[in-house]
């Protein structure tokens, strides 16, 4: 009963943080607002019995991620947006949001979870630890995306410099 | 058997290469033109061996299948780089290559001097041989790369004299319109292979397999559509309403090309395509209906239209599209030999006049660019009398003119005879026979009339070119001349190897050679009209003989109004008044006749043939294929301005492609 | 503490891979120390490298080689999609030093760029994996958002980079989304364990969760092949971006695109099968018929092409939904025969611009047969293989598809591609009029043909004109390639 | 505990905010920002049906969607920082010379 509580505090709060991000006009606003949004996503993992999960999101992507956006929207001085699109466009662009959040609620509503049913639950994870279910994973059976994600870093890197790099 | 018959379209693409690649650095046009003719003529020799062996074979023995190699195989799927030798495509291929020789030797004189020179025998070559393609392959996949090639050939040649804005723009036109007809052909394709394929288990695109398994088609339902998409992309072909457009425009290119591609040989492949199918053909009664009726229809509209034209060339395209007309008339009424033999003829003679238009123009543009007169070459109104400035010219011409008209003992009187004959008496079409044979008839009569008028206003009466020019119109050389007077010789003997039975019989007994040669191609239609009962309606032949001379007579009207227009009546009232002036009234009376007769038949058929060509043809014709393509154009640019280049509308649209295909998937 | 258990990793199954990034990695290393206007050699260094790989893949021929527990699998299929990958890297390179020097832009991080690219797709057809697809694609998309915008200083480039990271961010949002609802119905992310997975328990049909991910996914690989109404970013990342970039990923993504799409849903949602043609029959004929379209209006030749790529995208969709053997080898051979005609066409794009391309109009081309007879030839040649009109290739990989769409009985959807490559000729056929049958305006006494080029024109012309006349044996190898 | 559903409907919630942001806001990086949110969405969505399934995969998924978009926002913002020193904005309105 107090875990719904909090998760619906929770989530009201990743909820009213992501509206602040689409309604912010100050972009350094919206930013601090998709940390927030982050932070209860983290939340839910710690929830969902992922602590790695949260660690890694609250260090990728409200450390590293958001910092560089930050940085980059300070780096470029942007402070208000000047003018909104015209409000016909923002209608039917939420008009058009709403209909995808319908139908997925639609369908969500009409599924069950059907796919086949592993061996995790919270006596495993408690007695082996998160981070070594995911460690041992990540380097059995899924050794070969691990190591295409060192060359997608790769590509990033280089990438980066090639295009923002003034004179070689 | 036939193992040599691949060098046939091998020579023709051996004179592309040399031509296309070498032929700017050769410079020299008689070595290049040399090379483009001989090619041919090498084909030609193969070709007419490969006729006398398949003669020398007896009846059963005369379809063969030669192949190279196999070109796309996938499961079920074959189609071979393979040959069909059988009498029908012994004929094309006599045609192509005897018709096309001549055409070749007579261009070295026609081009001489043109830019590009290379260029033109290249182009021709390759044209050749795309048509060698397509008269040849075995299955229906090599007949389309023919079919496309000589689209292709015909498209650059149209445009050949690029610098004409026209010429461009009739090339275009050209291509576009054949490619509405070729969409037909790959949809007939599909259609025969899939039903053959997931009815039967047969899955094969091959004539012979085709053919042998013949009695597996239903009659009607999915063999009428099929057999239609394959009649629309024959329209495209071979310029049959309601595709016919693009012939007369296609005008605009090189005489010698309007006469080999545009009147004798690629224009026929729509006829050849329904002779070669003809198994599916007559399986449909439906499609035998519709070729019919739109082949007399086109026969007699473009007749009409032809009486109006002033053109020269002009005067022959319709007539070409008129002549088709009468080849599809016959392939609809199930006469597909007599429709084969009407195509052969029609290639002697229509080339013969095209090659003799040519002669005219070439002269005629000579003498005004002597005397910088900037007379239009090709309008008849400005010839006149040039029987005697060009006598073999004129002769040859003369010749293959009568011979179109119809005059008995010439080449078309005994085609367009049996073609119209078969229309009447046909077991196929019941009480339309009558309309189609009335058709046919009147449309000869305007044939010999628009024919003869031609002659009369370009070699007869006073010449009305420019007096400056006069001393400078003179024969053309040898190389010229030489073709038209071969052509000419084959027009009038090339129709005593088709004799209808009936005059065969009253001059002892000769057979009709052409047919007897072509019936293995059509012995199943043969076959299965007579298996069905009510084909045995049986005509005497009184009627025959009483249609034969009804047709005669038609054609001689047709000849004696143009005389009387083009020839009599502007000299007669001269010489009554000199003489007899007594007569004085008589003589106006009789111009009142001639005032009668235009009232009565010159001037609707002109206002009709002015009001079909300008009204239905510019305006409606090229009106819808033009309205289409500016609505095409139109929805174009307005998903071009859907392309507004701002994120957010695209992201919008990947949006709104998510919601309503979802939509789909949660709600249908 | 116990030690982890280290999978069977089989080298052979991503040995081309391996060899490709090694190359990029040195590439990367090497380019430190090659003056600026030497980087050309790293071009050929990397074509060195591109066929190497390519005989790996010749070798690896016949032989499917699983590896990393099921996370790849190189077979045939996979294979014959490398090649073509290669194939189209392999032009682009050769058309790129050239350029990249007229506009002042050959940094030497475009070849590594290229080969990582490819690397990324062949883990997307080879990939057996959601995962292992996924990354492969994104480290093409990566790869791609730079090689789009690869001339930092030309404001389109940057602007075609830009448009197409923020679309290819957000439809990578719907992929992921449809595979997340993919592995809540089934349980797992391999494709095969999905297939079984789904058919024992009878999943199809009923269960919105596995439709819903289906759609979703199709809706991210159709962003990657362009197909409408997610083609919008084409023509204007096409337009801006560097032409031999151009080039490049509008043939070898596409390709890629398509290897994934087919695997993923022929593998793992046959039973889904009724459902997805259904979607795809529409999309078919919507891509067609909006890129043959849009495309009869384009005076920008780039930008025709971009629209015309989109119109391909279609015809091969065609064969997709037809689903069966013929249909199936006819996209492999149309996408390797697609490569040749494409960046051929784009090869004498590079060659006829101006530093800065101002002259990409079609009305450029005025007279360029008479200046330049050889080229206007090929160019001819790879616009009619374009059109499909026969003894090309494009013809025979058109006819393949169409027939395989008739076996499968989809005739409307044939005769719905017929109709739209007759109207194609119109567009293709607009250029060939400006070249040959106008006068010439310009000299363009400007051109000048690197080796390079000559050789991807020479590669282009044998590639579209041999298997147009003798496809045979190439046909047979997409037999053979075929997954069924 | 809080039933799966629950985590499902709230994902879908982001998922659509994301996506109204990035058909709404003008400047490049907030759309960008609307992506990520997107993506945080579905990682919700992975970490929940792994949780529920007792399977671990599709936290792994979400290891690697994260190592994407900390690539994507590398290359993305260089790519915005190369728009904006041509250009002197990152506004997507005038991201329209490419069009037609």
């Amino acid at each position: 009963m107090l875990e719904s509580l909090f998760f619906l505090i929770v989530a009201a709060v990743a909820v009213l943080s992501g509206i602040l991000v689409i309604t912010c006009k100050n972009p350094i606003n919206s930013a601090l607002s998709l940390i927030l949004t982050f932070f209860c996503v983290a939340t839910f993992y710690v929830m969902l019995e992922a602590p790695f999960m949260a660690a890694v999101q609250v260090i990728v992507y409200a450390g590293a991620i958001m910092v560089l956006i930050v940085f980059v929207i300070m780096l470029l001085n942007i402070k208000t947006e000047t003018d909104k699109r015209t409000s016909h466009a923002v209608l039917i662009s939420s008009i058009i949001g709403l209909f995808v959040l319908f139908e997925t609620i639609y369908f969500l509503n009409r599924s069950s979870l059907t796919g086949s049913k592993g061996l995790m639950d919270s006596a495993m994870i408690k007695s082996v630890g998160h981070t070594e279910i995911i460690g041992k994973a990540l380097f059995t059976d899924f050794l070969l995306p691990f190591e295409i994600t060192s060359l997608l870093l790769l590509v990033a890197i280089v990438g980066a410099v090639v295009v923002s790099k003034r004179k070689i | 058997m036939f193992d040599n018959v691949w060098l046939i379209p091998l020579f023709p693409l051996i004179g592309f290469l040399i031509n296309g690649l070498f032929g700017k650095a050769i410079k020299e046009e008689k070595v290049i033109g040399g090379i483009g003719a001989l090619m041919v003529f090498c084909s030609f020799v193969v070709a007419s061996m490969t006729l006398f062996k398949m003669i020398s074979l007896p009846g059963h023995e005369r379809v063969h299948n030669v192949t190279l190699f196999t070109w796309i195989k996938s499961g079920t799927f074959q189609a071979d780089i393979a040959f069909l030798i059988d009498p029908l495509s012994c004929v094309m291929l006599m045609v192509v290559t005897g018709v096309g020789f001549l055409i070749h030797v007579y261009s070295i004189g026609y081009m001489h001097g043109e830019e590009g020179f290379y260029r033109f025998f290249a182009y021709l070559n390759l044209f050749t041989f795309s048509m060698l393609l397509l008269v040849m392959g075995n299955n229906l996949l090599l007949m389309f790369v023919g079919w496309e090639g000589v689209g292709l050939c015909s498209y650059l040649l149209i445009g050949y004299y690029f610098h004409k804005k026209s010429a461009g723009d009739a090339g275009k036109k050209a291509f576009v319109m054949n490619r509405v007809g070729d969409f037909g052909f790959l949809l007939g394709l599909f259609t025969l292979y899939w039903y053959m394929g997931s009815k039967h288990g047969i899955w094969t695109i091959q004539f012979t397999e085709l053919a042998k398994h013949a009695e597996l088609y239903p009659v009607g339902g999915v063999v009428t559509a099929l057999t239609l998409f394959f009649f629309l992309g024959a329209t495209g072909k071979s310029a049959q309403i309601p595709l016919y457009t693009w012939l007369p425009d296609a005008m605009e290119g090189p005489t010698p090309v309007s006469a080999l591609i545009h009147a004798a040989t690629m224009v026929t492949a729509g006829v050849y395509m329904i002779g070669r199918m003809n198994f599916l053909f007559i399986k449909a009664p439906e499609t035998m209906m519709v070729v019919a009726i739109i082949g007399a229809a086109t026969a007699l509209f473009a007749a009409t239209i032809g009486t109006a034209q002033n053109d020269i060339k002009r005067v022959l395209a319709y007539s070409t599209v008129s002549q088709l007309g009468y080849m599809f008339l016959a392939m609809g009424v199930g006469a597909f030999a007599a429709g084969i033999f009407h195509l052969m003829t029609h290639a002697f003679f229509k080339a013969c006049l095209f090659l003799g238009s040519g002669a005219v123009i070439h002269s005629m543009h000579h003498a005004l660019h002597h005397a910088h007169s900037h007379d239009d070459p090709q309008d008849m109104r400005n010839m006149g009398g040039l029987k005697s400035k060009m006598p073999m010219t004129f002769l040859t011409f003369l010749l293959a003119t009568i011979a179109i008209a119809g005059i008995p003992g010439f080449a078309g009187f005994f085609s367009k005879d049996e073609i119209l004959w078969q229309a009447f008496a046909n077991p196929h079409h019941g009480t339309l026979n009558f309309a189609l044979w009335g058709c046919g008839a009147i449309a000869a009569g305007l044939t010999a009339f628009y024919m003869f008028r031609l002659v009369f206003m370009t070699f007869f009466g006073d010449c009305r070119i420019n007096p400056k020019c006069k001393d400078h119109l003179h024969e053309s050389p040898m190389v010229i001349v030489f073709p038209l007077i071969v052509l000419a010789f084959l027009s009038v003997v090339g129709g005593y190897i088709g004799m209808p039975k009936i005059i065969g019989e009253l001059l002892g007994g000769i057979p009709n050679y052409f047919e007897h040669f072509l019936a293995p191609v059509f012995e199943f239609s043969e076959e299965y009209v007579k298996s069905q009962a009510h084909a045995t309606a049986h005509h005497s032949l009184v009627l025959e003989w009483g249609l034969m001379g009804v047709s005669v007579v038609i054609a001689l009207v047709g000849i004696s109004i143009a005389f009387v227009l083009y020839i009599a009546s502007p000299s007669l009232p001269a010489k009554f008044t000199a003489a007899f002036p007594a007569l004085h009234r008589a003589v106006y009376n009789k111009w009142y006749i001639d005032e009668l007769y235009d009232f009565l038949f010159v001037n609707p058929c002109k206002a009709l043939g002015n009001f079909l060509w300008k009204g239905f043809d510019v305006v409606v014709v090229d009106g819808i294929v033009d309205g289409v393509g500016k609505s095409v154009l139109g929805i174009s640019a307005a998903l071009k301005n859907l392309q507004s280049g701002y994120v957010h509308n695209y992201a919008l649209s990947m949006a709104l492609g998510v919601v309503v295909i979802i939509a789909f998937y949660l709600f249908r | 503490m116990e030690t982890i258990a280290m999978p069977a990793i089989n080298f052979a199954a991503i040995m081309p891979e391996t060899i490709l990034s090694v190359i990029a990695m040195a590439l990367l290393l090497i380019n430190v120390f090659v003056p600026s206007e030497q980087k050309a050699y790293l071009g050929y260094l990397s074509l060195i490298g591109i066929v190497v790989t390519f005989f790996t893949v010749i070798g690896g021929w016949g032989t499917p080689q699983e590896g990393f527990n099921g996370s790849v699998m190189q077979d045939n299929f996979a294979l014959f999609f490398k090649g073509i990958f290669l194939v189209s890297a392999a032009l682009s390179i050769l058309i790129s030093d050239q350029y990249m020097k007229r506009e002042e832009c050959n940094h030497g991080e475009l070849y590594p760029l290229i080969l990582l690219a490819t690397c990324g797709m062949m883990l997307m057809a080879s990939g057996t994996d959601l995962m292992t697809i996924f990354l492969g694609l994104e480290l093409l998309s990566v790869s791609l958002y730079v090689l789009a915008g690869f001339q930092r200083d030309s404001l389109k480039s940057n602007e075609a980079g830009l448009k197409y990271f923020l679309l290819g961010a957000f439809s990578t949002g719907f992929l992921l989304y449809g595979m997340a609802l993919i592995y809540g119905a089934t349980g797992t992310t391999r494709i095969a364990a999905i297939a079984s997975y789904v058919a024992q328990n009878s999943l199809a049909g009923s269960n919105l969760m596995l439709l819903i991910g289906m759609v979703l996914m199709a809706v991210g690989f159709s962003f990657k092949i362009a197909a409408a109404p997610f083609h919008m970013w084409t023509p204007d990342v096409y337009e801006g971006a560097p032409t031999p970039m151009t080039a490049f990923m509008s043939v070898g993504p596409k390709a890629a695109g398509f290897a994934a799409f087919v695997r993923v849903f022929v593998i793992a949602l046959p039973t889904l099968r009724a459902d997805w043609a259904d979607l795809l029959w529409v999309l078919a004929v919507l891509t067609m018929t909006v890129g043959n379209i849009t495309a009869l209006y384009q005076k920008n030749i780039k930008r025709m092409l971009a629209y015309s790529s989109i119109a391909h995208a279609g015809y091969v969709l065609v064969g997709f939904v037809a689903g069966n053997a013929v249909g199936t080898a006819g996209i492999m051979f149309y996408m390797l025969s697609y490569a040749f005609m494409n960046i051929g066409a784009f090869a004498i794009i590079v060659l006829v611009g101006k530093k800065g391309e101002p002259n990409n109009n079609v009305e450029d081309y005025a007279g360029f047969g008479f200046k330049h007879p050889l080229l206007a030839v090929c160019m001819s040649i790879f616009l009619f293989s374009l059109a499909g009109i026969p003894p090309a290739a494009g013809f025979i990989g058109k006819f393949y598809l169409f027939s395989g769409a008739i076996q499968a009985g989809y005739i409307w959807l044939a005769i719905i591609g017929v109709l739209n490559s007759a109207a194609s000729v119109y567009y293709y056929l607009r250029v060939m009029v400006f070249m040959y049958m106008k006068d010439p305006v310009e000299e363009f006494d400007w051109l000048k043909v690197s080796p390079a080029i000559a050789l991807c024109l020479i590669i282009a012309v044998a590639g579209v004109l041999i298997p147009g006349i003798v496809p045979g044996y190439l046909l047979e190898l997409a037999q053979k390639a075929v997954l069924l | 505990m809080v039933s799966l559903h629950s985590y499902l409907i709230l994902s879908a919630i982001l998922f659509s905010i994301g996506t109204i942001g990035v058909l709404t806001r003008r400047n490049a990086i907030v759309i960008f920002m609307c992506v990520e949110l997107m993506l945080n969405a579905v990682n919700l969505t992975f970490v929940a049906f792994s949780r529920y399934l007792g399977n671990v995969d599709g936290q792994i998924f979400v290891f690697f969607v994260m190592t994407v978009a900390a690539c994507e926002a590398a290359v993305g913002l260089a790519l915005m920082i190369a728009f904006f020193k041509n250009k002197e904005s990152i506004d997507v309105e005038d991201v329209n010379l490419l069009k037609w």
